[in-house]
């Protein structure tokens, strides 16, 4: 055991650590979330207001969630472009702040510390699905509004305990009312539904009000969820066995696009026919890249992506145009999970006329409606949630043949 | 008597390395057993140390049934031995080296060491004494700092030795102790082995070099894992069993 | 029986043989690897994932012909194979930890790299093979058929190597006895580096067909490591035969069990029978004793 | 035999005065660093540093043995999960839970320690990884109590504040007392005995030493202390999520180990400082963070092979290589 040396080393390696800590950006006190820039064009100073973003920008949502976050940062900048916010006569601009919560409820737990702690913002949009249940408890503590971007309905996301934190992009569930609708008026010969689900968890919770929903519109459900491990290396079992149930159609609730696709794709290659309908906030032309083109067939898609309908409102619109500039690509590819938040969050600001998130939350409860790019939302979600916290809007739905995606109409969709 | 051993057999799938060895030892001889490479005298030795089970046969040690006992409930009772290979413990020093090996006697429970009891401290202290004795019996004291893994071949085999001996043992096995040294080592290892012997210690050695004949009391010879034939040094030199079947083998006597 | 039930065998059987026959490509390098170097290379995942968008890359984006992309994609992997032999493996040989170390660097500069460049996570390499054979109410793509057989001539391609050329002769020797190879006056290095680049271009041609089998992300490389490592440890580690075998094993769970088992408890399951496998025997299927 | 060998050295004495002050300043500065830092977020992350040092050092100390435990993260997952689960769904006070994770941990650790001491070098590490994967997808599977992959939230914490300085203190504490444990584990002849079967298991149980009972006792008391550092980041992060503990965790306490350096006590809690908290530092760089930590790999392996921990004695060789060469003109 040679020893000497080391307490130097160990000293000197905590305190080059500390130092380094001591420079991040946000431990220094100075730091506050409003802070004045000079504008040299008006004379009155105009100054930003930060606000936090909690995303998964590495690990299997982190594709995904670039985009969207992609698309908060847009509709920040068309806040800002627009005069910003005015808040006690004050004129702010909208400032973005981005955590990576990296794909697991751990991270994201960290990336919403961060948030608070570090960048001391009062405010916190998305993160998505069940990583909102790391953030709403944190925003619930520290009483910091949090505005959600997809729920999976499990425990501690949205509930009657968590009075700071808010859905502003449909709830997951609000999909089904739409799609189901729609499957009625177009697919009168689809009476048997297999459902899929990631085993995540949310079964008992999302997978069990999912059933209800689709029983209650008058479809028999073959079998239970089929329910899949989101990490497998091979899928098609899992489309071999959706393809036993033998039923008419199968719903994809909630999961990303690869398992999905993949199911999809191995159910074609396998050469069944199945009706495929999807139900989660995945880009449709993502369906076509996974599942390939030929076997993107008969496929519906109804969630909050967005392609090309004939009379987009003008901020969709604007919108549309600044995505295809930003990513400096083809096609309209919108899911605005973040997008809507941040949109609704301004809305609220200028309502509310305050940056305190206790009167910032009091206002939206005490709305009824709030405008977001899909057109008037409905503030909703008491009988499922046990809280009114919920935003939904009319959604489009689009179908997939031979892997060109069609929109077909909106289909408005309530959050009960 | 200190070990009885009948009919001891070991199968290795088809192959028997050792097939009904019988074998007597008294108390304090050096007993020799000899035989060409792969006679399965190293299959015998792991066999009494418990390395491997045997397949059939008895091992009886100072009137007790050890047969199937693990390696280290062996080393419990008083059987030491060293190796043909990998003797020590390369990362530890010589001295370290002997220290780690003694486990026996006198042992102090977990507590003692894990608090640094004045027991422990007693133990370690009087542990310390006893190595430094050992290693100053095989002529090592001068090296005992230096790690293991960097001394010569003959010094690496009488630390083997050495730490066959922390554990105190009334019966100890050492695999071809000369094998490979140069003759000024050799002398020294049949010295610091006549010293051991001297100190009431039992011996079995094995060794192809028929130069260690001359501290035996008794040689065995065993050949394809049978006994040849078994008496004195002499006996067995002007054997022509054995001379048949080892030393006219393609091995030369000078050796 | 139920039309639905055969429909169900017939499916599973043949996922079973097309999962294996991938694995196995891959367990055998990784095999390869380890025999001959000693060396238990934890970022062959990510060569194979490397294959994989090198092969989508070529295909989709500069838009050439997909088996050409594979070749290529199997040309640049195994000159990538001969780097990491110099640079990466035989600065370490023999220490285990820093290999360790060495890979979980490699994996996450690689990982990343690709995550960063990659706009969207999922992709897929369009298909090899278009269509689909019907047999009666059975339906099988083309595609399945072609990488099955793919996987089994380049599996018979391997082994002939080992067993029939001079080079092969090298690494079996090198492999057994590595000094008594130098003695001989092998080119250890030489033999070394054909391996690394044998064992990665077998992992690209693996990803490059999984590629458009399955779907690619920056991560696929994680779980299909488990599952070469799960085929190594079964098979006995250093065993070609055993990885045959294993490598069936392996697929062949993968494909029935998630058919019961709900999504997660798969991997729990397959997790137990092989602790159990093993601790049977303890050296794997195939595996040697070692030596004390 | 720690103090034994110590004892040789005739300077030790006065050594040891040195080092006692220097380690008193080390905790003095550990103890003084809430005040230093208002922020709750770099409390945070110092938090979670001790954490995973717990973690490390039981893995190094594990691995002195020989074995390589690829199920540490697992086992650590476990402490975290069964401290969540009795403090949440049995309602136990989190103290208790912390330390019945603990044992809870080194009871499975033995519980399968002693098949796998069966098991010898890659097929233990193998064997263990798959160990490990298995027990977190047991975990995952297991939806009702642990909520699958998506976690669990909510875990009842173990002080009623928001603050984080009484967290900070407490974990310095058990830190403390856990490494001053493991430290006299190794330095004892418990610890000797376990290099000694690194070593060479046939040398050592020639001598006496179980190879068994040693293997069996290195895993318990790594799987202790690693499910107390468990139930410690359960019961303070309130959230749980099984990829937390996934197999790149195992893998990156081992880095963790290694760059600190695998042959010394402070090698784990230097590794584990550094690569813990020098990529914090980087975040900013969002989706580009991990190359900084690739990179801090790259060149530690690369320049010190022996890891950080031998920079002073590279630095003191040098240091005289210099000082005799000067002298000689």
């Amino acid at each position: 055991m040679t020893k000497k040396g080391f307490p130097f080393l160990l000293a000197a390696i905590m305190l080059a650590a500390i130092l380094a800590l001591t420079s991040l950006p946000g431990c220094s006190s100075k730091t506050t979330t409003a802070t004045t820039t000079t504008t040299s064009a008006s004379a009155q100073p105009i100054k930003t207001y930060t606000i936090g973003l909690c995303a998964e920008l590495t690990g299997f949502l982190g594709a995904y969630n670039t985009a969207t976050v992609n698309e908060a940062q847009i509709a920040v900048d068309m806040v800002n472009e627009n005069g910003g916010i005015m808040v006690g006569g004050q004129n702010y601009l909208l400032k973005l702040v981005v955590e990576d919560g990296k794909s697991t409820l751990d991270g994201t737990t960290a990336a919403a510390n961060k948030l608070i702690f570090s960048d001391n913002v009062k405010f916190i949009l998305g993160p998505d699905a069940y990583f909102n249940s790391a953030v709403s408890g944190l925003c619930e503590q520290n009483k910091i509004m949090h505005i959600g971007g997809y729920c999976t309905m499990q425990p501690g996301e949205l509930d009657s305990t968590t009075t700071y934190s808010f859905l502003g992009q449909g709830a997951s569930i609000n999909y089904f009312t739409g799609v189901l609708a729609y499957l009625k008026a177009n697919y009168p010969n689809v009476k048997k539904v297999a459902l899929t689900m990631p085993d995540d968890g949310s079964i008992p919770y999302f997978g069990k009000a999912v059933q209800q929903m689709v029983q209650d519109a008058g479809y028999t459900v073959a079998g239970s969820i089929i329910g899949y491990d989101n990490n497998a290396v091979d899928f098609s079992p899992y489309a071999a066995k959706v393809m036993a149930t033998q039923a008419d159609a199968v719903i994809a609730c909630s999961g990303v696009v690869l398992p999905n696709g993949s199911i999809l794709k191995n159910m074609r290659d396998a050469g069944s026919n199945m009706l495929f309908v999807v139900c989660n906030s995945v880009i449709p032309s993502d369906y076509v890249k996974v599942a390939g083109t030929k076997e993107s067939t008969g496929v519906v898609d109804c969630s909050a992506c967005y392609i090309g309908a004939p009379d987009p409102s003008p901020i969709l619109q604007e919108m549309i145009t600044r995505y295809i500039r930003s990513i400096g690509g083809t096609g309209a590819l919108v899911t605005l999970e973040y997008a809507n938040p941040v949109w609704e969050l301004a809305q609220l600001f200028n309502k509310a006329n305050s940056f305190d998130p206790a009167v910032v939350k009091t206002t939206f409860e005490n709305m009824s409606s709030i405008e977001t790019f899909y057109g008037t939302g409905t503030i909703s979600g008491l009988k499922t949630f046990g809280i009114k916290h919920a935003v939904s809007y009319q959604l489009p739905i689009t179908t997939i043949d031979n892997g060109v995606p069609t929109f077909k109409q909106w289909e408005p969709a309530l959050v009960p | 008597m200190i070990l009885e051993i009948n009919g001891l057999t070991k199968n290795f799938g088809g192959l028997t390395a050792v097939s009904g060895i019988d074998i007597k030892v008294n108390d304090g001889e050096v007993l020799g057993l000899i035989g060409p490479n792969g006679a399965g005298k190293s299959t015998f030795f792991n066999l009494i140390t418990g390395v491997i089970p045997p397949t059939k046969g008895k091992i009886i040690f100072k009137g007790k049934d050890i047969t199937g006992k693990r390696p280290h409930e062996i080393a419990e009772l008083g059987i030491g031995r060293t190796f043909q290979l990998n003797p020590l413990f390369p990362n530890f020093t010589v001295l370290q080296n002997v220290i780690s090996s003694f486990q026996i006697r006198p042992r102090s429970n977990w507590l003692d060491t894990f608090f640094n009891t004045p027991v422990y401290r007693k133990n370690e202290a009087y542990i310390l004494e006893q190595s430094l004795e050992i290693l100053n019996l095989v002529g090592l004291y001068k090296v005992k700092d230096e790690l293991a893994k960097n001394q010569p071949h003959g010094y690496q085999k009488m630390l083997g030795v050495a730490r066959a001996l922390a554990i105190k043992p009334s019966l100890l096995l050492l695999d071809e102790p000369i094998a490979g040294m140069n003759p000024d080592e050799i002398d020294n290892t049949i010295e610091a082995i006549k010293r051991t012997s001297q100190r009431g210690v039992t011996i079995i050695l094995v060794e192809h070099n028929m130069k260690i004949l001359e501290i035996c009391n008794r040689v065995v010879v065993i050949n394809f894992g049978q006994k040849i034939v078994e008496g004195s040094p002499q006996e067995i030199k002007e054997n022509p069993e054995v001379i048949r079947a080892y030393l006219g083998s393609g091995h030369d006597t000078k050796h | 029986m139920a039309e639905s039930t055969i429909l169900l065998i017939v499916a599973t059987i043949v996922n079973a043989l097309v999962l294996s026959s991938m694995y196995i490509l891959l367990a055998l390098g990784f095999t390869f690897l380890f025999n001959i170097m000693g060396i238990l290379n934890f970022a062959h995942g990510v060569i194979y994932m490397i294959g994989a968008y090198i092969c989508f890359y070529m295909a989709t984006v500069v838009g050439i012909n997909q088996w050409l992309a594979l070749l290529i994609s199997v040309a640049v992997v195994g000159l990538f194979g001969i780097f990491m032999e110099r640079f990466i493996f035989r600065p370490f040989f023999g220490n285990i930890n820093s290999i360790i170390v060495v890979c979980i660097g490699l994996i996450t500069v690689l990982v990343n790299a690709v995550a960063i460049s990659q706009p969207y996570n999922v992709q897929v390499t369009p298909a090899f093979v278009q269509g689909i054979l019907k047999v009666g109410i059975v339906s099988l793509s083309w595609q399945r058929i072609v990488f099955f057989l793919i996987g089994v001539s380049l599996l018979i391609l391997v082994l002939l190597f080992i067993n029939k050329t001079k080079q092969g002769l090298q690494m079996r020797a090198v492999a057994q006895d590595l000094e008594g190879a130098i003695l001989q006056g092998i080119n250890v290095h030489f033999v070394s580096a054909l391996a690394c680049v044998i064992a990665c271009a077998l992992a690209a041609t693996a990803g490059s067909l999984m590629g458009s089998y399955l779907s690619l992300t920056p991560y696929m490389g994680n779980d299909i490591m488990i599952k070469v490592l799960e085929i190594l440890v079964l098979g006995g580690i250093g065993s070609i035969n055993g990885v045959l075998f294993a490598g069936l094993i392996v697929g062949t769970l993968d494909a029935v069990l998630p058919i019961w088992l709900s999504g997660t408890a798969t991997q729990a399951i397959m997790m137990l029978i092989i602790i159990v496998i093993l601790l049977f025997k303890p050296q794997g299927l195939f595996g040697k004793e070692v030596r004390a | 035999m720690g103090s034994m060998i110590a004892a040789r050295d005739s300077s030790s004495r006065r050594k040891n005065y040195t080092q006692i002050i220097l380690y008193g300043i080390l905790i003095c500065f550990l103890l003084f660093i809430p005040l230093f830092f208002q922020s709750p977020y770099v409390l945070h992350l110092f938090i979670l540093t001790l954490v995973y040092i717990i973690a490390a050092a039981s893995m190094r100390f594990i691995m002195t043995s020989g074995q390589i435990p690829l199920a540490h993260a697992a086992f650590l997952g476990l402490g975290a999960y069964v401290s969540a689960v009795l403090s949440k769904h049995v309602g136990l006070s989190p103290w208790l839970s912390l330390f019945i994770a603990a044992f809870v941990a080194m009871g499975v650790g033995i519980f399968i320690s002693f098949p796998f001491a069966r098991l010898k070098a890659f097929y233990y590490a193998m064997v263990s990884l798959f160990f490990g994967v298995g027990l977190l997808q047991a975990i995952e599977s297991l939806g009702k109590l642990t909520g699958g992959l998506a976690g669990i939230t909510a875990i009842p914490t173990l002080f009623n504040t928001a603050s984080k300085v009484p967290y900070y203190y407490c974990f310095l504490a058990l830190t403390l007392v856990s490494l001053v444990i493991l430290y006299r584990f190794e330095v004892s002849r418990i610890g000797w005995n376990l290099k000694a079967i690194d070593q060479s298991y046939l040398v050592s149980s020639s001598v006496g030493i179980s190879e068994v009972k040693y293997r069996v006792l290195a895993v318990a008391i790594g799987c202790f202390f690693v499910g107390l550092a468990g139930g410690m980041y359960a019961n303070y992060n309130v959230t749980l999520s099984p990829s937390s503990f996934d197999s790149s965790v195992t893998l990156w306490m081992i880095i963790y180990v290694t760059i600190g350096g695998m042959n010394n006590f402070s090698g784990p809690i230097i590794g584990t400082a550094v690569l813990f908290l020098i990529p914090q530092y980087f975040s900013g760089l969002k989706q580009y963070a991990p190359f900084i930590s690739a990179a801090i790999l790259f060149l530690v392996i690369f320049m010190f092979r022996n890891g950080l921990v031998c920079i002073p004695g590279l630095l003191m060789a040098f240091y005289k290589r210099k000082k005799s060469t000067s002298k000689s003109r």
